[in-house]
């Protein structure tokens, strides 16, 4: 197992290497879900305050 | 000559300022363009200079649309916006000279002296604009107007930063250019008062699509 | 046709006359900016003669971005611009009068300062001339491609860091070329006219199709 | 089959039409990367000695290199189809794209340098390859900068496309100068990057996980221009009648219950 890990010494590239591709490509969608959230939550807002101003 | 705008349709970001404006100008109209800030007034004389495209519908000169005329149209085309469209550096004798070049029409020095002298601009020909005050210099801009042989003239608040001598030379020039089968556009709440030719109007309001034309006219 | 084109180009040369402290900031930048060099990574004639070629591309590079951003943006603001648009004749040619303007008061000014700038790096003879050519040839290609990246920004706030930061990358094939040809030009024996040969064909090509690409930039920034 | 074309370039209907594609984009994208992984690291280790083991970096690094590339192409795409039809939809989805490039592009840059570290020994070596990945980096951020730049969305969307084009037009020609500064000798240079070369068992992998990789640029894009959509046609009444939407009732009650006690 450790043999594997450490691929014949260039373990800590490869590793590193899949790590920062996995992060890049983990932290892209993970930030696009939230910014859909906070759309989401800024349009809800507007449309709240408006339904409240139709009422008043 | 006429200019005909069908359906027209524009936005300005998210919001609608106009749509399925239609509406019509032959020689000897002169059209007011009313409403309040924000309706869409500028928008809309850029757009039917070519400045803007619009959402949709057409804007035709003598039949034909704008964007297939290019600079056949522009030839027939005076355009005034907000900015004065002069360069602080150089004297009013040179930016009326650059203007006229630029609207393809050629001119003796004695022509452009006088246009500036019509204008009571007589004593400043030489001086670089950024001396002249405000009025001033809106005057430098509309010398070109004197000078003009466009057909269609649009204006955009001509009448702005103008005393009274100025507005009712101005007034008179607009009614000799339409008296001369020529044709403009304006926004302003100035009366130009005509002795010959016909006044539309037409108001932009705000939420509102539709818009109103009625004609008044002073033909009689 | 020729008649806007003609009034555009004077009016430009006009006002630059009237200005003058504007040429002259753009041209004292780029020799600052050559002199600083040799401060800062010493002042061995090896080293220098080395590094000539590309610090006056760079430094050219840099002085014509930083005129750049006014290359429109004082027609914009005056309304000249929109009077320019409206002119019944071909945009791109009027458009080609202001950028032709712009390089005969940015570029030009460069080109004839540089052989003083080439003793200040101990260049040979041959090489200040080189340098002097390839100069007059790569820089129309600078104002060129600037044109549209300051047609893209006009009006925009911070409008000059962001021409930098479009145009810099494009101006990179100039920069490998120019900088070769002065660098290959110290070689005994090697011929610089590839090097000659491809910045022409940039500046020919930058010619044809830049006024017309920022006649179109122009028109989408003015809306 | 006639499939009406400009009824998917409404927004309106590529919101919810998207909004089912996308997970199926994830799906395809884990399964095919993961599988193009697996195929790499277990199915070729017979092929490579210990000195080449680095070659694994291969994977991820010429898969996000060439989705760096084509997904400029595909930016270009968008952004033409929006110079010439004028289509909103175009636009939404060129500046969406942008920034999926932008991320393959560094994802390839510092696998690319981590690469160089292995075989060459440095981490940059102004490798020509390496250098027009830079540049390409650079005329992404340029792009998306000017596009944040202009308040008007109208003009920003225009004004990027052409950028977006003229790019296009000199990328080439920066590569070509980055590749052969010497304009003399430079037909000698990048033979050894032919596909023929890889062994074959390698390039089934990098194949595999290129697919996986333009899913997840599929899935990452079309979410960026539901977002898009979303926040340009919040005033339209088709937004507001989203399920996502739309305020539920027990929200609703207490607004009215806090106005009422107000006033």
């Amino acid at each position: 197992m450790t043999e594997f890990f450490s691929m014949g010494g260039f373990g800590i590239f490869i590793w590193s290497a899949m790590g920062i591709a996995l992060a890049l490509m983990i932290l892209e969608p993970v930030s696009l879900i939230m910014k859909r959230r906070s759309v989401i939550k800024q349009i809800k807002r507007t449309k709240r305050l408006d339904a409240r101003r139709k009422q008043n | 000559m006429s200019l005909e705008v069908i359906k027209l349709q524009c936005q300005r970001g998210e919001k609608e300022l106009f749509s399925e404006l239609s509406f019509a100008l032959r020689s000897k109209q002169l059209m007011r363009i009313e409403g309040q800030n924000g309706t869409g007034k500028t928008t809309l004389l850029r757009t039917l200079c070519g400045l803007y495209q619009p959402e949709a519908g057409e804007v035709h000169w003598n039949g034909k649309s704008i964007k297939k005329l290019g600079e056949e149209y522009l030839k027939d085309l005076f355009y005034l916006g907000h900015h004065n469209a002069i360069k602080a550096d150089l004297s009013a004798l040179e930016n009326l000279q650059i203007n006229t070049a630029l609207a393809g029409e050629t001119y003796s020095e004695d022509d452009l002296l006088q246009a500036l002298d019509d204008i009571g601009l007589f004593g400043s020909e030489y001086k670089p604009t950024a001396h002249l005050s405000q009025g001033q210099k809106r005057r430098v801009a509309l010398a070109g107007l004197l000078l003009s042989k466009a057909k269609l003239w649009v204006l955009d608040e001509p009448f702005v930063a103008l005393d009274g001598f100025a507005v009712k030379l101005l007034q008179e020039v607009i009614a000799k250019h339409i008296e001369n089968e020529g044709m403009a556009i304006l926004t302003t709440h100035q009366e130009v008062p005509l002795t010959n030719g016909e006044i539309l109007s037409i108001s932009l309001d705000l939420n509102s699509s539709s818009t109103g034309n009625e004609s008044t006219s002073s033909d009689d | 046709m020729t008649s806007a084109f003609g009034t555009i180009l004077k009016r430009d040369l006009l006002l630059a006359l009237r200005r003058r402290s504007e040429i002259f900031t753009v041209l004292f930048f780029f020799i600052v900016v050559i002199s600083l060099f040799p401060l800062g990574v010493g002042t061995e004639e090896k080293i220098l003669q080395q590094m000539a070629p590309g610090v006056v591309w760079i430094a050219a590079l840099l002085a014509s971005t930083l005129a750049l951003d006014r290359l429109f943006s004082a027609d914009y603001e005056d309304g000249t611009l929109e009077k320019i648009v409206l002119s019944p004749s071909s945009l791109s040619m009027s458009v080609f009068a202001k950028i032709l303007a712009h390089w005969l008061l940015t570029g030009l000014p460069l080109v004839l300062i540089s052989p003083l700038l080439g003793l200040f790096y101990h260049l040979p003879m041959d090489s200040i001339f080189v340098m002097m050519f390839v100069l007059f040839i790569g820089t129309p290609v600078l104002s060129m491609l600037g044109a549209i990246a300051a047609a893209l920004t006009l009006g925009l706030r911070g409008g000059g860091v962001l021409v930098s930061l479009l145009v810099l990358p494009l101006y990179i094939p100039v920069l490998v070329y120019g900088a070769g040809a002065i660098s290959t030009s110290m070689i005994t024996g090697v011929s610089i006219e590839p090097y000659v040969l491809l910045l022409l064909a940039f500046s020919l090509l930058s010619i044809v199709f830049s006024p017309w690409v920022t006649a179109a930039a122009l028109k989408i920034s003015l809306e | 089959m006639k499939i009406n074309w400009f009824k998917y370039s409404a927004p309106m209907s590529f919101y919810p039409l998207a909004g089912k594609l996308i997970p199926l984009f994830w799906i395809a994208a884990i399964m095919l990367i993961l599988g193009g992984l697996y195929w790499g690291f277990f199915k070729t280790a017979d092929i490579l000695n210990d000195q080449k083991q680095y070659y694994r970096i291969i994977y991820v690094h010429v898969a996000s290199a060439w989705m760096a590339m084509w997904l400029y192409a595909v930016m270009v795409f968008w952004a033409m189809l929006g110079l010439i039809f004028n289509t909103r939809l175009s636009y939404m989805l060129a500046s969406a794209t942008a920034v999926t490039g932008t991320v393959m592009t560094i994802i390839a840059l510092a696998t690319g340098a981590i690469w160089g570290k292995t075989s060459w020994g440095t981490y940059w070596d102004w490798d020509p390859k390496l250098t027009t990945f830079l540049i390409l980096l650079f005329v992404y951020i340029g792009y998306i900068a000017l596009q944040s730049a202009i308040d008007d969305v109208r003009r920003s969307d225009k004004a990027s496309a052409l950028l977006a084009l003229v790019g296009l037009a000199l990328v080439p020609i920066i590569y070509y100068a980055v590749n052969c500064p010497d304009p003399t000798q430079c037909a000698s240079l990048h033979q050894e990057s032919s596909l023929k070369r890889v062994e074959s068992n390698i390039l089934i992998g990098m194949l595999v996980t290129t697919l996986g990789f333009w899913m997840y640029s599929f899935a990452t894009t079309l979410m960026r221009a539901r977002i898009i959509v979303l926040e340009r046609e919040r005033s339209t009444t088709w937004v507001s009648n989203l399920p996502e939407i739309s305020l539920a009732e027990t929200s609703n009650s207490k607004i009215e219950a806090r106005t009422e006690t107000r006033s």
